[in-house]
């Protein structure tokens, strides 16, 4: 198996990844641009996972991988629905107009 | 005649569980199908006298339709020649679709028995809406509905009738004279 | 293993090419005659009277959300059915309790009306 | 030969990733990172984890993503109607920094890592990555996270119920 | 089959979950079958493991099931387990048996209530706790179920709680038994600190090694325990909840305040019999509040004229005779008298339900009379168990009340046995007064009200317990050796080598340098002699008749003659203000608390503490003001000083 | 390796000949004509060439012809990126289901294995499952980019109804993968050359419940909702035209196809027939020596796969002009409170069932 990809290269993409999700979060005022940007954060993570599993011939850090999407689709699930009644309430998506933390 | 819909169609369990159901459309439709695919073969081998399939090949044959059918109106020709249509107007009136354009014209004396006689008569079957209305306005016997509804063009232009192309003989039109005369006599007009 | 990926990637770069030369061709071989008319969102003829940029009922949502769930359910299901045969009563049992609870919840969600289309 | 598959798809991953934080619209951003988890999936078959990969596009593109599609229908909102970034300039200026500084960080934390006898790959077996040794991993080392999940799943479920669906009746 | 242990407390879970949160809607009628059906499930187990361990050997009668670790901090573990010993499988007969009976009973004599689904909740809650609590491997759990148990109590005590005196009665009992709990659980960590463990069976194996016979270690620890058991089990001077008690529906008084909670103090004090035993102080301490108590209550029972009252006072005094017996060292004799107890008051007290049951709820004594046509049954059944508790030959009464008055004259001494005696008179006395009072003589009843004898249900569950407490006594046949059959049972568990523990503890002692008192009269076996036995029966017999006839006297004779002989007589004012003991305690704990309270309120609290901690506020909140400008309101903001955070950790690390 | 390249470029291209070149034109034909012959009609039969109708076969021809030729139609206010890329997104995962179904099993042609399939993935059926999710989005997408309240409606409705059925298509596919223990699609055609434990056999309401939903899944009568002619004009492709409408029936087309083949596959046997095996046919021409005998096998099992697909297009065609168009919510309905409790009972009784016989 020649021209391996090492694994620094992987966690440099997971790296990047990563910042760009914190960037998106710290950037958009669209929460769910904010949403989207912390999935790219997980999923960044993920890569890192799996790519020490595959360094380390181990099948935890998939299985981790596994847990962190079943995590990420019920964060996804409430958190969404959080936007939503908070939409109704005040018809909005702009983060930094949900200041007040009650109606 | 109000119909009363019953909605609440009370269902057996065999019907409720709708597989053998659905199962025994599909058979239907399926038999259908086969029937159709293959009856063909006796026909064409002349063993048969008649189609499975008694659709009416269209273009090809066609069916005679009732008199009571009412295809594109045209204008009469009476015995002698000349159009019944004496440019009254009134199917001009009638016309819900405004199709019908008559300009009346001053008798000569040549035209017809009776004082005017229509110079243009057109009607847009592009507009036309196939009612009927005009048939029971006329006072003439003089604009009827054919049988002909083949009238498709591929310029709308062309689907303009003048006078001409408008007029048939009486005698094609036998049925629908009789036919109007029963169906608007009682009507006390 | 990953040589057989190969097949799969070639089609699909040329399912992308056939799918791109479709639209490339439509747009090419069809005329071009715009008008303002014309150009109106089709509306059985009538002019548009109500934005389509509205929101719509929060039912899709929660069938969207029961999907993402039930997909992760489906998704622990996979490797579970393969190894079903090696893992015996263990992984029954264990899948029980899985689909026991997820079941509640499908109940919950069933009694509360989610799935409800009245 | 996989560095030539892997520069591509990494490029890919990260030009969607600045995608889905920079267009303006976010239903650009969700397609965005739809095509980012695809080419994610894309790294991961490299990594031989083939069972990650697909689940990748099962769960994340297929599944998530459509909840985002769904709420951005849902709440249908404008885009570039509203200036989607920062109110405070010096906001921006501070987090970009501070998103560099960290790249930083990260960066050099890989190479420490990656020095520190991780250079060349276990020799990895066929059957790596594949739905059988995951899946014994998750149903023999992995139980209780497991039944814990169907847990978090059924409390995600009456939680969004219960959010999304009061008030509307 | 032992390994269903587990089941046994589970079922009653299960039943008081369904029924307290589905209750109100799967009807009466399936909350019942619930309710009775799950205690009859884990009776039924009970029974089964009973077999088992029947057939099991006698030395090998010791089975421990541990569920899960329960906690474990550093050398601290706990496991959560359970114990099946003789002893612990007696209670649980007990309990499930005499519980499941009350159940059906319940079933009748709730039928018109509104919240009957929250009764049977909190029952089987209390039958879940209850088995906690007997079989239980450990302190802690055994105190679970004994808090599970006070938290019951108050539930069901309260359960009118629409009735000022029922909440009343509910927090006293509940406050009292606090107490009580507090010794308990000092007790608890007192034997944690010594032994570093607190399994039972671990403590007492170790006790006669690690501790020295009447030194201070266990006799601190026996003294809280037994102001723990005081508290749960009623004796002086934390009786006073009981009486109150009875303001809870009937079969909840059977159940909980006469055949098992209350029970409860006696089985600790048997479970922890080896470290009693230890302590000869304690053990007087306990014989003498025994008896003390079991006096008392009699003369208190005496005066009442509330019919449930005159049976919680009889309670009190039959547990003051359990720890009588205990105090003597005869813990199979407390065992003997809480199982025929058991039986005969609850008999006693469901008949007292049934009474008030088929005369509308009317519990005064002066208000009935002439019952015994009306309600046949009740008063055959109640007649047999009022004869049992007399202590009248062959019933079971007799046997157990007379093997605790045995036990207290040959190992105790004869001012013991006196008030245990005299204790009996009065009872056969005031249980017959009750007796002729309600059921014989002229209807007092009041005319619009029909009284009617109870439904199948009600009388099934009476017939039954009476028969029990028919039979009851042949558990333990006395003067013949070997016959007795609950003494053969127990005998692996209440083994205790007394000259062993002795000379580990001199050993000990010398160790230290220290010269012990001999303690060689502690070791002359007293004689088992049958003469002196059958005098003794013999004797309690005819005190026993004596309190029968007397009550005959007073109250069926000549039913004016209490009235005239008590009118005016301090003493009787005194006895039926149950010796004021109410009032001593509000007096001195109660309004002192309160004034205590109100000055910790109005000037520790409202002005020194709210002073200080307000001008903690001010300082923080003005620090705050200046800190204010980070708190922009804006969430990403929060979000960057946490990535920057984040990265000063990242260049600290690397 | 590079013949290795140039087998898989051969079996694409068959693929998508087979798919694209004559399936998804030839069904658009089949579809009329059948739908004529069963309710008694004569059907598609007029265009011509010289005189020739052919039963219709040149309206293939004229079809193709009018779409490729019409204009290119994108409304006003529309998202016209979106727009185009819509229908390519439909289509294209439409086209590389394909690459993980095996067509035919293993043959030794010239002394090199050939294996009848693009790619051979340990994760095949679940490769199918994502790239149908990934479906989605083509049809949600061209719906809301159109501007247009019908195909936004079509677009919630296909959105909402597609995501139901794939959860009913992944938990009713459990109960086969359990009984042949493998997702590699090779492997499960393999096992069914014993007749006994073809799919239909193992799991039949596995079978039904996934042909429902794989119909579903297609939007195709009885569950057309999103595109119902009579209450949403066309659905989320009210706003196309063109080349791209046809790529929608493309997409609709050759899912048809590819559903016949996973139907195919997993139920019935794939390639095999009935009681032939592999050895049988290899031994009865065995005169025609090794790499012949091979050749005529894998004649006959890829013949014996299109004929059982063909079959499976028929079936969904008769499904489709016998039944009514379902309401949405019985749509909804029969989804989430029919087929998925049946999905998961089947999943319960499968595992129960094995147990046992273990």
């Amino acid at each position: 198996m020649d021209g391996f990809v090492p694994l620094n290269h992987y966690l440099l993409l997971s790296a990047t990844l990563f910042v760009i999700g914190v960037l998106g979060v710290l950037l958009r005022r669209n929460v769910i641009v904010v949403f989207m940007s912390i999935e790219i954060m997980l999923n960044a993570v993920n890569i890192s996972l799996i790519a020490f599993d595959h360094y380390l011939n181990n099948s935890d850090g998939q299985v981790f991988s596994f847990m962190v999407m079943c995590v990420a689709a019920a964060e996804v699930s409430v958190g969404l629905a959080i936007i939503i009644s908070m939409f109704r309430n005040k018809p909005t998506v702009n983060l930094d107009e949900f200041n007040i933390l009650k109606w | 005649m109000a119909y009363t819909v019953n909605r609440n169609v009370k269902l057996t369990l065999w019907e409720r569980i709708y597989l053998p159901e659905i199962i025994r459309g599909m058979y239907i439709t399926t038999r259908h199908f086969f029937i159709n695919l293959f009856g063909f073969v006796p026909f064409f081998l002349g063993q048969k006298k008649h189609r499975e399939i008694f659709t009416v090949y269209y273009p090809e044959e066609t069916v005679k339709y009732p008199v009571a059918y009412r295809g594109r109106p045209v204008l009469a020709l009476n015995e002698n020649n000349l159009p019944n249509c004496v440019a009254c107007g009134l199917c001009e009136i009638a016309c819900p679709a405004y199709c019908i354009d008559i300009i009346p014209a001053e008798n000569t004396g040549k035209q017809n028995e009776v004082e005017r006689w229509p110079k243009e008569f057109t009607i847009d079957y592009a507009v036309c809406i196939f009612c009927g209305n005009c048939e029971e306005a006329c006072p003439e016997e003089a604009i009827f509905m054919s049988d002909d509804c083949e009238i498709s063009m591929l310029d709308r232009s062309k689907m303009k009738y003048n006078l001409e192309q408008l007029l048939v003989p009486i005698d094609q039109l036998k049925d629908r004279v009789e036919f109007t005369r029963k169906m608007y006599a009682k009507w006390n007009y | 293993m990953l040589e057989q990926y190969i097949g799969a990637t070639v089609m699909f770069i040329m399912a992308i090419g056939i799918a791109c030369g479709m639209v490339f061709m439509t747009s090419v071989l069809g005329p071009k005659r715009h008008f303002a008319e014309k150009m109106e969102p089709f509306e059985c003829g009538e002019k548009q009277i109500v934005s389509p940029h509205q929101r719509f009922s929060v039912k899709f949502y929660l069938v969207a959300v029961l999907f993402v769930l039930f997909d992760i359910e489906a998704v622990f299901f996979f490797p579970w059915a393969i190894l079903f045969k090696k893992l015996g009563m263990f992984g029954f049992v264990e899948m029980l309790f899985f689909i026991i609870i997820l079941g509640v919840g499908l109940c919950y969600v069933w009694i509360k009306g989610g799935l409800d289309w009245e | 030969m996989e560095l030539l598959i892997f520069y591509p798809l990494a490029g890919f991953c990260v030009l969607m990733g600045l995608g889905v934080i920079i267009s303006s619209s976010p239903i650009n951003s969700a397609l965005s990172l739809i095509a980012m988890m695809m080419g994610l999936a894309g790294v991961f078959v490299l990594q031989q984890a083939h069972f990650l990969a697909i689940l990748q596009i099962i769960v994340y593109a297929g599944a998530i993503m459509v909840l985002f599609m769904f709420v951005i229908m849902l709440l249908n909102l404008k885009s570039a109607e509203e200036d989607t970034w920062s109110i405070r300039p010096q906001n921006t200026y501070v987090s970009v920094l501070t998103g560099f500084l960290a790249l930083g960080a990260l960066y050099k934390i890989a190479c420490v890592i990656s020095q520190a006898k991780l250079d060349s790959p276990a020799a990895v077996p066929d059957d790596f990555g594949t739905v059988v040794r995951v899946g014994t991993t998750l149903f023999t080392d992995f139980v209780l996270p497991f039944e814990v999940a169907s847990i978090l799943l059924l409390a995600a479920m009456v939680g969004a119920v219960v959010l999304a669906k009061n008030k509307i009746d | 089959m032992l390994n269903l242990a587990c089941l046994v407390p589970i079922f009653p879970l299960i039943g008081s979950i369904i029924n307290g949160f589905f209750g109100l809607r799967i009807g009466k009628n399936a909350v019942g079958m619930v309710a009775c059906g799950s205690v009859a499930l884990s009776f039924l187990t009970v029974l089964l493991m009973f077999a088992s361990l029947l057939f099991t050997p006698a030395e090998e009668r010791m089975f421990e099931q541990v569920l899960f670790t329960w906690m474990a901090a550093g050398d601290f573990s706990v496991d959560f387990g359970f114990q099946i010993d003789p002893l612990s499988m007696v209670m649980m007969l007990v309990v499930t048996g005499v519980g499941f009976l009350i159940h059906v009973y319940s079933i009748g004599y709730m039928h018109e209530e509104y919240s009957y689904y929250r009764y049977f909740a909190y029952l089987n809650l209390f039958m879940f706790s209850m088995l906690l609590l007997v079989m239980g491997n450990n302190f802690l759990v055994m105190f679970i179920g004994w808090e599970g148990v006070g938290v019951c109590s108050y539930f069901l005590i309260g359960y009118y709680f629409e009735k000022k005196s029922a909440c009343d009665a509910g927090v006293k009992a509940f406050v009292v038994n606090r107490v009580g709990d507090f010794a308990f659980l000092l007790a608890i960590m007192y034997i944690f600190n010594i032994f570093g463990t607190i399994d039972f069976s671990d403590v007492m194996h170790m006790a006669p090694e690690k501790l020295i016979f009447g030194a201070e270690p266990v006799t601190i620890i026996t003294l809280l325990l037994f102001i723990g058991a005081t508290g749960k089990s009623a004796q002086i001077p934390l009786y006073t909840w009981l009486p109150d008690a009875m303001e809870g529906p009937t079969p909840v008084s059977a159940l909980i305040h006469a055949a098992t909670m209350v029970t409860a103090g006696v089985y600790m004090v048997v479970r922890c019999s080896v470290l009693f035993e230890m302590a000869p102080l304690i053990m007087l301490t306990v014989a003498f509040i025994g008896g003390a108590t079991a006096l008392m209550a009699a003369t208190i029972g005496m005066t009442q004229y509330d019919i449930k009252r005159v049976l919680a006072y009889s309670t009190v005094s039959q547990i003051g005779y359990m720890f009588l017996a205990c105090g003597v060292g005869a813990y199979t004799a407390a065992i003997f008298h809480l199982v025929t107890h058991a039986f005969f008051k609850a008999c006693l007290f469901l008949g007292s339900g049934s009474v008030i049951h088929g005369i509308h709820g009317e519990q005064d004594m002066r208000k009935m009379g002439g019952l015994k046509e009306h309600q046949p049954i009740t008063y055959i059944t109640f007649l047999i168990s009022t004869f049992a508790i007399a202590g009248i030959f062959p019933l079971s009464g007799f046997f157990s009340k007379d093997e605790i008055l045995y036990h207290a004259l040959m190992d105790g001494n004869i001012i013991l046995w006196g008030m245990g005696a005299t204790g009996a008179l009065l009872t056969a006395f005031y249980m017959f007064r009750l007796v002729f009072m309600t059921f014989w003589g002229e209807s007092r009843v009041d005319p619009h009200v029909h009284p009617h004898e109870s439904p199948k249900v009600m009388t099934l569950p009476l017939m039954i317990l009476a028969g029990l407490a028919t039979v009851g006594g042949l558990l333990g046949i006395p003067l013949v050796h070997g016959w007795h059959a609950l003494h053969n049972w127990l005998e692996p568990v209440l083994h205790f080598d007394l000259a062993a523990t002795l000379e580990h503890s001199r050993h000990m002692l010398h160790a230290q340098g220290e010269h012990p008192a001999s303690w060689a009269h502690l070791l002359i076996e007293t004689e088992h002699n049958v003469w002196v036995e059958i005098a003794l029966m013999l004797l309690s017999l005819g005190i026993a008749i004596t309190g029968i006839v007397g009550a005959y006297f007073c109250y069926v004779k000549n039913p004016d003659l209490p009235g005239k002989f008590i009118k005016g007589q301090w003493g009787y004012e005194l006895v039926k203000n149950k010796y004021g003991v109410d009032e001593l305690y509000d007096a001195t704990i109660v309004k002192p608390t309160v004034v205590g309270s109100f000055f910790l309120w109005k000037t520790a609290d409202q002005k020194g503490i709210d002073g200080g901690v307000n001008a903690v506020a001010n300082v923080i909140g003005w620090f705050s003001v200046q800190a204010r400008v980070f708190q922009s309101g804006f969430v990403r903001n929060y979000a960057l000083f946490m990535v920057m955070g984040f990265l000063v950790l990242l260049i600290l690390m690397f | 390796m590079f013949v290795d390249f140039l087998i898989t470029l051969v079996k694409i291209l068959f693929i998508f000949g087979v798919t694209v070149g004559f399936f998804a034109p030839v069904l658009t034909w089949v579809e009329r004509k059948q739908s004529a012959i069963m309710q008694d009609r004569i059907g598609a039969n007029r265009a011509d060439i010289l005189g020739f109708t052919a039963f219709g076969l040149f309206h293939i021809i004229a079809d193709a012809l009018k779409m490729f030729t019409k204009e290119d139609f994108i409304p006003r206010g529309a998202n016209k990126a979106l727009h185009t890329l819509s229908p390519i997104v439909a289509l294209i995962p439409a086209l590389i289901t394909f690459a993980v179904i095996p067509f035919g099993g293993v043959y030794t042609l010239f002394g090199k294995e050939v294996n009848l399939v693009i790619s051979d993935l340990d994760v095949g059926l679940l490769f199918i499952f994502a790239v149908a999710s990934i479906a989605t989005y083509g049809y949600v997408i061209a719906g809301w980019s159109s501007n247009n309240n019908w195909s936004l409606l079509g677009s919630i409705r296909v959105a909402a109804q597609m995501i139901s059925y794939e959860v009913t298509m992944g938990l009713t596919i459990i109960g086969i993968l359990m009984v042949y223990g493998t997702m590699r699609l090779t492997e499960i055609g393999a096992i069914q050359e014993d007749f006994w434990r073809w799919g239909i056999f193992l799991q039949p309401v596995g079978f039904f419940l996934f042909f429902a939903a794989s119909i579903a899944e297609n939007k195709r009568i009885p569950f057309d909702a999103p595109e119902a002619e009579s209450e949403l004009v066309a659905g989320y492709f009210t706003e196309y035209s063109g080349l791209k409408f046809g790529m929608f029936f493309m997409a609709e087309f050759v899912e048809m196809v590819t559903i016949g083949a996973i139907v195919t596959l997993l139920f019935f046997g794939g390639w095999n027939l009935p009681f032939v095996t592999m050895d049988g046919i290899l031994s009865m021409f065995d005169f025609l020596g090794e790499t012949g005998a091979n050749i005529i096998a894998l004649l006959i099992h890829v013949g014996v796969f299109f004929a059982k697909v063909c079959f499976f297009i028929f079936f969904q065609m008769i499904v489709r002009w016998t039944l009514p168009r379902f309401r949405y919510d019985q749509i909804m309905k029969l989804g989430w409170k029919i087929l998925l409790p049946l999905s998961l009972a089947n999943i319960l009784i499968t595992g129960a069932v094995i147990l046992a016989l273990e």
